[in-house]
C-alpha cells in the first residue's frame, strides 16, 4: 500500500517525458513520435490502474486519504517560517478521476495516432497531448490549491496551443486568443480567491482547508467587507466557471472546435472543462460554509438548459457536440450546486467516456468524408458500422436512456434537483433549477436524435449533384468517395471500448441505476459508497506525512467504506423518504420527457411529418443560431468598444497629453526661458552698446585690428609690456 | 578568493581598453575580445555564486580600500543575497547582448567599448556599499547609455537620449542633495559615506529645517532618494522615457536598459531608501503601493493599444516593474522575496522578448504590429518561421506569468505577500495579470496566425547564433519556474534581514 | 666681491639681450637662440640662489630641468623651422602671419 | 682669489657673447657667439659650487642644443645669412629693418627699469656677504634628491623628452610631395 515517489511520479512523469521528447527530437522520430506519445499514456494508466485497484477493489471508507508533502521552496529566515509545500492527495474520488482519464487519454491517443496521420502539425499535435494529460493528471492528484493552480494555467497553456495549432488559418488564432483569455477571467479571480485562503488561514492544502472548516477559522474573517467564506468561495467558482465554460463565461468552447478533433475530444469533452466540477467538488464543504450553492445551482441550469437550446438548430457536427458539452457540464454543475456530490461526479465520469466516445466518432466520420456539415452528410449507416454502432450507443447514454450511464447520473442529479427545487424547503424561486433541468433533458435527448438522423439515416446527400437519386456506391461523383470502412485498430477499437463503458450497469450495480433490478447484487453500488462530500471534521490536525514514509497499517486493517443505503446526498437536512420519492418522480419523468425528445426527432427528421424548427418560428432560431448574440456582445461592445477605447485614450493621454506636457513642458519652459534671456541679452546689451559707446567701439576695433598684426614678435611685445605693467603696479 | 569581486567589476575596462586597442579594421577581433571578456565575467558571477555562503545576510566578498581619504570615503564593495542575482543576471545579459549585437555595423569598435563600459558601470552600481563611489557609478552608467542610445539608435534617437539622460539626471540630483545630507547628518565621522553603517534607521527623530520650516530629516530625504530611484524604475509618473528609450535603443541596449537598467532603481530602494529610512519607508508604504498598482494597470491598459511592438513591450515592463513596487510596499517576507525574484525573472522574460523582436527587426526593419496605414505589419510568422516561433511563445508565456515557468512564482509571491496589508489593491492588481495576458496574446495572434502576409515572404528562420544566444534565457525561464529555490535560497537570508528591519517600525 | 647681486645683474643683462634678440631678428633661428639666452638667465638665477639664499640644492634641480625643457623646446622649434622653410622657401618671421586677425 | 678671476673671465664672456649673438649679422657667428656665452654660463655655475649643473650645460646645451642650431640654419638654406638691412644707428644692421631695432631697445628699457626696481628690494633683503670658498660635490645630493622628492617631475620629464624627440622627427620628416 506503500504510495512512494516511485509508483506515483510516473503517472504524471511519463506523459512530460514524452512530451520534452517529442518537442526537441520530435521530427526526427519515425512517425513523429506519436507512438512514444501513446505510450506514456499507457504506462500512466497502468500506474493509475494499479492506484484504481488499491482504492475501489480494496473500497476504503470515503474518508481514507493519503497525503504526502514534499517543500516546494521556503522563504523562512530567522523567526518567520514561510514554506511552500506540494505533494499527493489520493482518496476514492481522484483513483477514479485518474483512471477516467488516463483511460480516455489513451483511447483517444491511439485513435489521433489514425486521425492526425498525414496532418502537417502530426509532431506538434503529439507534443502538447501528452502535456496536457500530465498537467491534467497533475491536477487531479496534487494536495493543495496552489499547485492545482499551477497544473490548471498549463491546461489553458496546452489547449491554447492545440485550438491554434492550424496557424494558418485567422479564425484559429480568434478562437485560441478568446479561449485562453475566457478562461483567465476565470483563472485570475481563482488566484485571488486561493490567495486570500493561503493568506488567513496560512495553508491551501485540502486537509488544512477542511480543518479550518471545522474549527470554524472563517468564522471573523471578511474581505473588503464580504464574509471570507463566501468571497473565496465565489473566487473559487468563478475560476470553476471559466475553465467549465458556464454561462456568462462560456463563449470560448464552441470556438474551440477549431482544434484538431480527438485534441478537443480530450480536452473540450472528457477531462480538461471538468476541471471546474472537480475544484468544485474539492471545494464543497467551502462552498456549502459560504452558502453559494444556490447560485452554483441556478449558473448550471442556465447553462444547462441555453446551450441544449443553441444546440438545437446548429448545423456542424463537431458545434452540436460542443454545445452539447456546455450542456452535460451544467448538469454536472447542477449537481453540485443541490448537493447530490456523488451524483455529479458519476455524470463527471460518465460523460468523459461517452462525450470522448461521440467526439471520436465525430472525428472518424469526418476524417473519413471530410464534410462537417450535417446537411450535406446522411445515410453513413451502411458505409460505416462501427462508427454508427459506437455513436448510437453513446447518443441513447446521453439522451438520458434507461440501463445506460447517462441516465444512471443524471437522473439522480435531477432527482436531487427535484428534492432540492421543491422539497427541501429552498426559497421558491430556485424551483426553476429543476424545471430547466428536465426541460434540457429532453432538448438534450431531441438535439443528439437529431444529429444521429441527420448523419446516419435518411438518403445520402453526400454527392448532392448526383442526378439519379439512390447512391450506387462509388459512382460518378467525384472528390469524397466513401469507401466502406473496416474495423481499423486505431480508428474503431477505442470507439468500440469506449461505447461498452457507456452502459450503466458499470456504474450503478444495476440494471437501471436505480436499484429496482440489481445485477451483481446490492453489494456493487460501488460508485455511491466510495464518493461522498468530504466530512471535514476527520481532517483536523492530521498528521502530515513526507514522501519516504510509509503507511503502517496492513491493508486489511485500513477503513472500510461499508454499504448501507445512503441516499448519497449530502445536503443539508437529509430526510430519507422524501428524496426517496424525489428520486422516484425524476426517474419516471426523465424517462418520458427522453422519450418524447427521441420521438419528435424521429418525427421530424426521419418521417419529415413536422418541418424543421426553422419555419416555424424564425426569429427565435436565427437569435439561438448565433447564439444569443453572445460572442458578438462580449467581442464588440466589452473588448472593442470598452477596453481598447479605453486603452487608446490612455496611451494617448499618456504620449499625447502627460509626456507633452509634463515632461516636455519642462523643456519647453526651458526654451521660453532661453529665449526670454536671450532677447533681455540682446536688447540691454545692443541698447547701451548702441547709444553710449558707439565711437568707443569703433575706435576700440581700429586698435584691435592693429594689435592682431600676426607678428609673432609683436605679440611678445605686447606680452613683455603687459607683465611689466603687472610688475609695477603689484608692486613686489 | 576574496578579490574575485574586484576581478568581475574591472575584467570589463580591461576589455574595453582592449577593445580601443585593436584597430578599427579587425572587426571580427573587436567582437572576439569583447564575447571573451564577457564569458570570463559569466563565468567567474557563477564562480562567485558557487561560492556565495546563503546562510547569513551580511555582505560577502567585501574589499575596503580607502579611496580620498579626507572624506572619508573608500572603495568599499561587497555582495548579499539581492546583488548576487543582480550581478549573475548582469553578467548573462551583456554576454547574450555581445552575441546578439554581432551584426552591428556603425562603428563597431565604439559600440562594443560603451558597451563594456556599460557593464563594467553596472557592476559598479550594484556593488558599491560606499555612496559615494554609488553615486558615481549611478552618473558614469548614463553616459554610454546616452551615446549607444544616441548613435546606435532608431530615428529620433537623439531625442530619446538626452530625454533618458535628463530625466534620470534629474533624479539623480536630488538624490546627490541626499547623500550629502546623510554625510553632514551622521556627523562626517568615519563612515559618513558608508551605506552599512547609516542603515538601521539612525535617523528616525532628527529635524531639518529648509526655507524656514522645520521637517522629519527621513521624510524629506526619504522623498528625494524617492523620487531619484522611481524616475529610474520607472513608477507611474515618471514612466514617460522608457518607452520612447526603448523604441529608439538598438536591441542589445534595449534588453540591458530593461534587463538590468531598470533594477537599479528597485534595487537603490532595497538597499539604500528603505533600510537607511525605515520610519519613512513604512509610512510611505501606501502611496508606493497605489502608485505601484497605477503603474500597472496603465501599464497594461497603454500597452494594449500600442502599434508597434517595442513600445507594447516596454509598457509591459512598466506593469511588470509595478509588480515589484507592489512587493516592495507589501514589506512582508512573501512580498520583498517576491519582489526581487521578479526583478531577476522579468529581467530573463523580458530580455528574451526584446532580442526576439530584435531578431525580427533585423529581417524587418521595422517594428509594425499595425502599420500606421491600417495594413498589418506582420501576419503568418508562425508558418514560415517555426523555430522563432516556439521561442518567442517561451518568452512570451513566462513574462505572461504562466506557471511552470519562472514569472508566476514571482507574481504569485507578491500577491500573497500584499493581500494581508493592501487587499483592495490585491483585489484590482489581479486585473493588471489578466490585461497582462490580454495584450501579449493579441499581439501574438495579430504577428503570428493567419495566411503568410506577402512582405514576409523571404525571412529566414532563426540561425544558429541567435538560437546558441537564446538557449539560455529559455532555460533559465523554464528551470526557474519549475524549482526555484536556487534563487531564493540565495536571497532570503538578506530578504528577511530587511523585512526584520522593516518590521520594527 | 661676487654677491647675490651680482650675479642678478648678469643674468638681467643676460635676459635683456635675449629679449631684444627676440624682438629684432627677423630670422626664425635667431629667435630660438634668444629663447635660449632667457632660459639659461633664469637657470643662472636659481642656480645664484640656491647658493647664496636656501641652503638645498632644489636650484639646481630646477635648472637641470630648465635645461631638459630647453633642450626639448628647441628640437620642436627647429623642427618646425624645418617644415616652414620646406612649405615657405624662407625663415623670414614676417612671412608667418596667418594668424593676422 | 681664483674664483674672482675665474667669475670675471666667465662673465665677461658671457656678456660679450650675449651681445654679440644680438648684434652679428651672419647667423651663423651669431651660433657660435651663444656657444661662447654658454660656455661663460657654465663657468659661472662653476664659481657658484654647481658642479653638475656645469658639466650638465656644458654637455647638453653646448654640445647639443647649440649644434642642432647649426644644424638648422644649413638646412634652411643661405641665402639671408647675412641680413642687410640698415638700422636707425647703422650701429647693428642685423637688426632688421630699422623700426624693430628701436622698439627692441625700448622693450628692453623697459624691462631693466623693472628688474632694477625689483633687484634693489632682493640687494636690501640679501646683503652682500663672503659665502666662504667650500665647494662640496653636490653630485649624490642632486642624485636624491631627483629620485625623492622631485621624482614627478624627472619622470614626466623623461615622458617629455620622449614626445619631443618623436613629434619633432615626425614634423621634419619631409612629406611625400615635400
Amino acid at each position: 500500500m506503500e504510495y512512494t515517489v516511485g509508483n506515483i511520479a510516473p503517472i504524471i512523469l511519463s506523459p512530460v517525458i514524452a512530451f520534452v521528447i517529442n518537442a526537441f527530437f520530435g521530427s526526427k522520430l519515425p512517425r513523429k513520435g506519436d507512438w512514444l506519445a501513446t505510450l506514456s499514456i499507457f504506462i500512466s494508466f497502468i500506474f493509475s490502474a494499479r492506484v484504481f485497484g488499491d482504492f475501489v477493489f480494496g473500497n476504503f471508507a470515503t474518508d481514507y486519504f493519503i497525503h504526502k508533502t514534499f517543500t516546494w521552496f521556503d522563504l523562512s529566515y530567522g523567526a518567520n517560517i514561510w514554506k511552500v509545500d506540494m505533494g499527493i492527495y489520493i482518496d476514492n474520488m481522484t483513483a477514479i478521476m485518474l483512471t477516467m482519464v488516463s483511460g480516455v487519454a489513451f483511447l483517444i491517443h491511439l485513435f489521433s495516432t489514425w486521425y492526425m496521420d498525414h496532418d502537417e502539425k502530426h509532431g506538434r499535435f503529439f507534443t502538447f497531448l501528452p502535456l496536457f494529460t500530465s498537467a491534467m493528471l497533475g491536477m487531479v492528484i496534487s494536495d493543495n490549491l496552489f499547485s492545482l493552480f499551477c497544473f490548471w494555467e498549463i491546461m489553458g497553456f496546452c489547449s491554447y496551443s492545440l485550438i491554434g495549432i492550424y496557424v494558418k488559418k485567422e479564425k484559429a488564432g480568434d478562437a485560441s486568443l478568446k479561449a485562453f483569455m475566457t478562461t483567465r477571467v476565470g483563472d485570475v479571480f481563482l488566484l485571488l480567491g486561493i490567495v486570500a485562503l493561503w493568506m488567513t488561514l496560512g495553508s491551501v492544502a485540502y486537509v488544512d482547508i477542511y480543518a479550518a472548516i471545522a474549527e470554524g477559522k472563517f468564522a471573523g474573517q471578511t474581505v473588503m467587507g464580504i464574509s471570507l467564506a463566501t468571497f473565496t468561495a465565489l473566487c473559487i467558482f468563478l475560476g470553476a466557471m471559466g475553465k467549465s465554460a458556464q454561462f456568462p463565461l462560456h463563449v470560448w468552447l464552441p470556438d474551440a472546435m477549431m482544434g484538431p478533433t480527438p485534441g478537443s475530444a480530450l480536452i473540450h469533452a472528457a477531462t480538461m472543462v471538468t476541471a471546474g466540477v472537480w475544484i468544485s467538488l474539492r471545494m464543497y464543504p467551502l462552498m456549502v460554509l459560504g452558502d453559494i450553492t444556490w447560485f452554483i445551482a441556478v449558473i448550471g441550469a442556465i447553462t444547462a438548459f441555453g446551450a441544449a437550446t443553441v444546440a438545437m438548430v446548429q448545423t456542424d457536427i463537431k458545434a452540436v457536440l460542443a454545445y452539447s458539452t456546455l450542456s452535460q457540464l451544467g448538469y454536472m454543475i447542477i449537481g453540485v450546486g443541490v448537493g447530490s456530490y456523488n451524483a455529479a461526479f458519476m455524470h463527471v465520469i460518465t460523460h468523459a467516456v461517452f462525450k470522448a466516445c461521440l467526439f471520436l466518432s465525430a472525428g472518424s466520420i469526418i476524417h473519413s468524408v471530410h464534410e462537417q456539415e450535417m446537411p450535406k452528410l446522411g445515410g453513413l449507416r451502411k458505409y460505416m458500422p462501427y462508427t454508427h454502432f459506437a455513436m448510437m450507443a453513446c447518443t441513447l447514454a446521453i439522451a438520458g436512456i434507461p440501463f445506460f450511464s447517462g441516465f444512471v447520473s443524471k437522473d439522480r442529479i435531477l432527482g436531487d434537483a427535484l428534492y432540492f427545487g421543491f422539497m427541501a424547503g429552498q426559497n421558491p424561486l430556485l424551483a426553476i433549477v429543476p424545471i430547466l433541468g428536465f426541460a434540457g433533458a429532453g432538448l438534450t435527448a431531441f438535439y443528439m436524435f437529431r444529429m444521429m438522423f441527420l448523419t446516419f439515416y435518411g438518403e445520402n446527400r453526400m454527392g448532392h449533384h448526383d442526378s439519379h437519386g439512390d447512391h450506387h456506391g462509388h459512382g460518378d461523383h467525384h472528390g469524397h468517395e466513401i469507401h466502406h470502412e473496416h474495423l481499423d485498430a486505431r480508428q474503431n477499437v477505442p470507439l468500440l471500448i469506449l461505447s461498452v463503458f457507456t452502459l450503466g450497469v458499470w456504474f450503478a450495480g444495476s440494471l437501471t441505476g436505480q436499484g429496482i433490478v440489481k445485477v451483481f447484487g446490492s453489494k456493487t453500488e460501488w460508485f455511491k459508497i466510495l464518493v461522498e462530500a468530504p466530512k471535514v471534521e476527520r481532517f483536523v490536525n492530521h498528521p502530515r506525512e513526507s514522501f519516504g514514509s510509509t503507511d503502517a497499517r496492513v491493508k486489511a486493517e485500513l477503513p472500510k467504506a461499508v454499504y448501507v443505503h445512503q441516499t448519497g446526498y449530502a445536503g443539508p437536512n437529509p430526510d430519507e423518504h422524501k428524496i426517496h420519492s424525489a428520486h422516484v418522480i425524476g426517474a419516471i419523468l426523465s424517462i418520458i420527457i427522453a422519450f418524447t425528445g427521441v420521438f419528435i426527432a424521429f418525427l421530424m427528421y426521419i418521417k419529415k411529418s413536422i418541418n424543421p424548427l426553422a419555419s416555424k418560428f424564425p426569429g427565435f432560431t436565427t437569435t439561438l443560431e448565433n447564439k444569443y448574440y453572445f460572442d458578438n456582445f462580449y467581442i464588440d461592445v466589452i473588448i472593442k468598444k470598452g477596453l481598447l477605447g479605453l486603452n487608446r485614450f490612455l496611451s494617448w493621454f499618456d504620449m499625447g497629453i502627460f509626456d507633452r506636457f509634463a515632461v516636455d513642458g519642462w523643456a519647453a519652459v526651458n526654451r521660453v526661458l532661453f529665449k526670454a534671456s536671450k532677447w533681455f541679452d540682446n536688447v540691454v546689451v545692443d541698447a547701451i552698446g548702441v547709444d553710449g559707446t558707439g565711437v568707443a567701439v569703433n575706435l576700440f576695433n581700429l586698435v584691435l585690428r592693429i594689435v592682431q598684426s600676426g607678428k609673432i614678435q609683436f605679440y611678445f611685445i605686447m606680452l613683455i609690456v603687459v607683465l611689466a605693467s603687472y610688475i609695477w603696479t603689484v608692486n613686489i | 578568493m576574496n578579490g574575485i569581486l574586484n576581478w568581475i567589476l574591472w575584467l570589463p575596462v580591461i576589455g574595453m581598453v582592449g577593445v580601443i586597442l585593436t584597430p578599427k579594421a579587425k572587426e571580427h577581433t573587436i567582437k572576439m575580445v569583447t564575447l571573451v571578456t564577457t564569458s570570463i565575467t559569466l563565468l567567474l558571477s557563477v564562480l562567485l555564486y558557487l561560492k556565495f555562503d546563503t546562510t547569513t545576510a551580511d555582505m560577502q566578498f567585501v574589499t575596503k580600500i580607502p579611496w580620498i581619504s579626507q572624506f572619508h570615503i573608500n572603495y568599499f564593495i561587497g555582495i548579499d543575497g539581492i546583488t548576487m542575482l543582480m550581478a549573475f543576471l548582469n553578467a548573462l545579459l551583456f554576454f547574450i547582448c555581445t552575441l546578439s549585437s554581432w551584426t552591428v555595423t556603425k562603428n563597431l569598435k565604439a559600440y562594443f567599448a560603451l558597451l563594456l563600459m556599460l557593464q563594467s558601470t553596472v557592476f559598479g552600481v550594484f556593488f558599491a556599499l560606499d555612496f559615494f563611489l554609488f553615486y558615481v557609478y549611478w552618473e558614469v552608467m548614463l553616459l554610454p547609455m546616452f551615446f549607444l542610445i544616441g548613435i546606435w539608435g532608431g530615428e529620433n534617437r537623439e531625442y530619446a537620449a538626452i530625454k533618458f539622460f535628463l530625466y534620470t539626471f534629474f533624479g539623480s540630483i536630488f538624490m546627490l542633495v541626499g547623500i550629502i545630507a546623510l554625510y553632514y547628518a551622521s556627523g562626517k565621522g568615519v563612515d559618513s559615506f558608508n551605506i552599512l553603517a547609516l542603515q538601521g534607521g539612525k535617523f528616525v527623530n532628527e529635524q531639518v529645517v529648509i526655507f524656514g520650516k522645520t521637517f522629519s530629516f527621513e521624510t524629506i530625504f526619504f522623498w528625494f532618494m524617492f523620487l531619484g530611484f522611481a524616475i529610474k524604475v520607472p513608477v507611474f509618473p515618471f514612466h514617460t522615457w522608457l518607452p520612447h528609450a526603448h523604441v529608439q535603443a538598438p536591441t542589445a541596449v534595449s534588453v540591458i536598459l530593461a534587463g538590468v537598467l531598470l533594477k537599479m532603481g528597485t534595487y537603490g530602494f532595497l538597499r539604500i531608501a528603505f533600510p537607511i529610512f525605515p520610519q519613512a519607508a513604512v509610512n510611505a508604504s501606501t502611496i508606493i503601493a497605489v502608485l505601484g498598482l497605477i503603474s500597472v494597470i496603465y501599464g497594461a491598459f497603454c500597452a494594449m493599444a500600442q502599434d508597434d511592438v517595442k513600445k507594447l513591450v516596454a509598457y509591459s515592463s512598466v506593469s511588470h516593474m509595478g509588480f515589484v513596487m507592489l512587493g516592495l510596499a507589501a514589506m512582508t517576507t512573501q512580498g520583498m522575496n517576491g519582489a526581487v525574484l521578479q526583478m531577476f525573472n522579468h529581467g530573463t522574460s523580458t530580455a528574451m522578448m526584446f532580442l526576439m523582436i530584435g531578431v525580427l527587426y533585423e529581417r524587418s526593419h521595422h517594428r509594425w504590429i499595425v502599420k500606421p496605414d491600417g495594413s498589418k505589419g506582420y501576419g503568418g510568422l508562425a508558418t514560415k518561421l517555426p523555430k522563432y516561433t516556439t521561442i518567442f511563445i517561451i518568452g512570451m508565456f513566462a513574462s505572461l506569468g504562466l506557471p511552470g515557468l519562472s514569472g508566476f512564482i514571482s507574481e504569485a509571491l507578491i500577491f500573497l505577500g500584499i493581500y494581508q496589508k493592501f487587499t483592495t489593491i490585491t483585489v484590482i492588481a489581479v486585473v493588471g495579470l489578466l490585461i497582462g495576458a490580454a495584450y501579449l496574446l493579441w499581439m501574438f495572434k495579430r504577428m503570428f496566425f493567419g495566411e503568410v502576409n506577402p512582405e514576409i515572404e523571404e525571412y529566414e528562420d532563426m540561425n544558429a547564433r541567435e538560437v546558441f544566444y537564446m538557449i539560455p534565457l529559455c532555460i533559465a525561464v523554464i528551470v526557474f519556474g519549475i524549482f526555484p529555490s536556487p534563487l531564493l535560497n540565495v536571497m532570503k537570508a538578506s530578504v528577511g534581514q530587511l523585512v526584520d528591519l522593516l518590521s520594527k517600525y | 666681491m661676487m654677491s647675490l647681486v651680482s650675479y642678478l645683474i648678469i643674468s638681467l643683462i643676460l635676459f635683456i639681450v635675449g629679449l631684444v634678440v627676440i624682438i629684432a631678428r627677423k630670422n626664425i633661428v635667431a629667435i630660438l637662440l634668444g629663447i635660449e639666452l632667457i632660459l639659461n638667465a633664469a637657470a643662472l638665477n636659481f642656480v645664484a640662489y640656491s647658493r647664496y639664499v636656501t641652503n638645498n640644492l632644489d636650484g639646481h634641480v630646477f635648472s637641470l630641468f630648465i635645461i631638459v625643457i630647453a633642450a626639448a623646446e628647441s628640437a620642436i622649434g627647429l623642427a618646425i623651422v624645418i617644415r616652414f622653410f620646406q612649405i615657405k622657401e624662407t625663415i623670414h618671421i614676417d612671412e608667418a602671419t596667418q594668424l593676422r586677425n | 682669489m681664483f674664483i674672482q678671476l675665474l667669475f670675471g673671465l666667465s662673465a665677461l664672456l658671457t656678456v660679450g657673447c650675449a651681445i654679440a649673438v644680438a648684434v652679428t649679422k651672419n647667423i651663423m657667428h651669431s651660433c657660435v657667439f651663444l656657444l661662447g656665452s654658454l660656455l661663460g654660463i657654465a663657468g659661472l655655475y662653476a664659481t657658484l659650487g654647481a658642479d653638475f649643473v656645469a658639466v650638465t650645460q656644458i654637455m647638453v646645451y653646448v654640445g647639443g642644443v647649440v649644434i642642432l642650431m647649426l644644424f638648422a640654419v644649413m638646412l634652411t638654406g643661405g641665402k639671408d645669412f647675412v641680413s642687410r638691412a640698415q638700422n636707425l644707428l647703422g650701429l647693428a644692421p642685423a637688426m632688421g629693418n630699422k623700426w624693430t631695432f628701436s622698439v627692441g631697445l625700448l622693450v628692453g628699457l623697459v624691462v631693466i627699469l623693472t628688474n632694477v626696481k625689483l633687484i634693489m628690494n632682493i640687494a636690501k633683503a640679501y646683503p652682500a656677504k663672503v659665502i666662504g670658498n667650500d665647494f662640496p660635490s653636490t653630485v649624490s645630493q642632486i642624485g636624491h634628491l631627483l629620485v625623492k622628492e622631485h621624482v614627478l617631475a624627472f619622470e614626466l620629464s623623461s615622458v617629455l623628452l620622449l614626445g619631443a624627440l618623436v613629434g619633432a622627427a615626425i614634423i621634419a620628416r619631409p612629406r611625400k610631395q615635400g
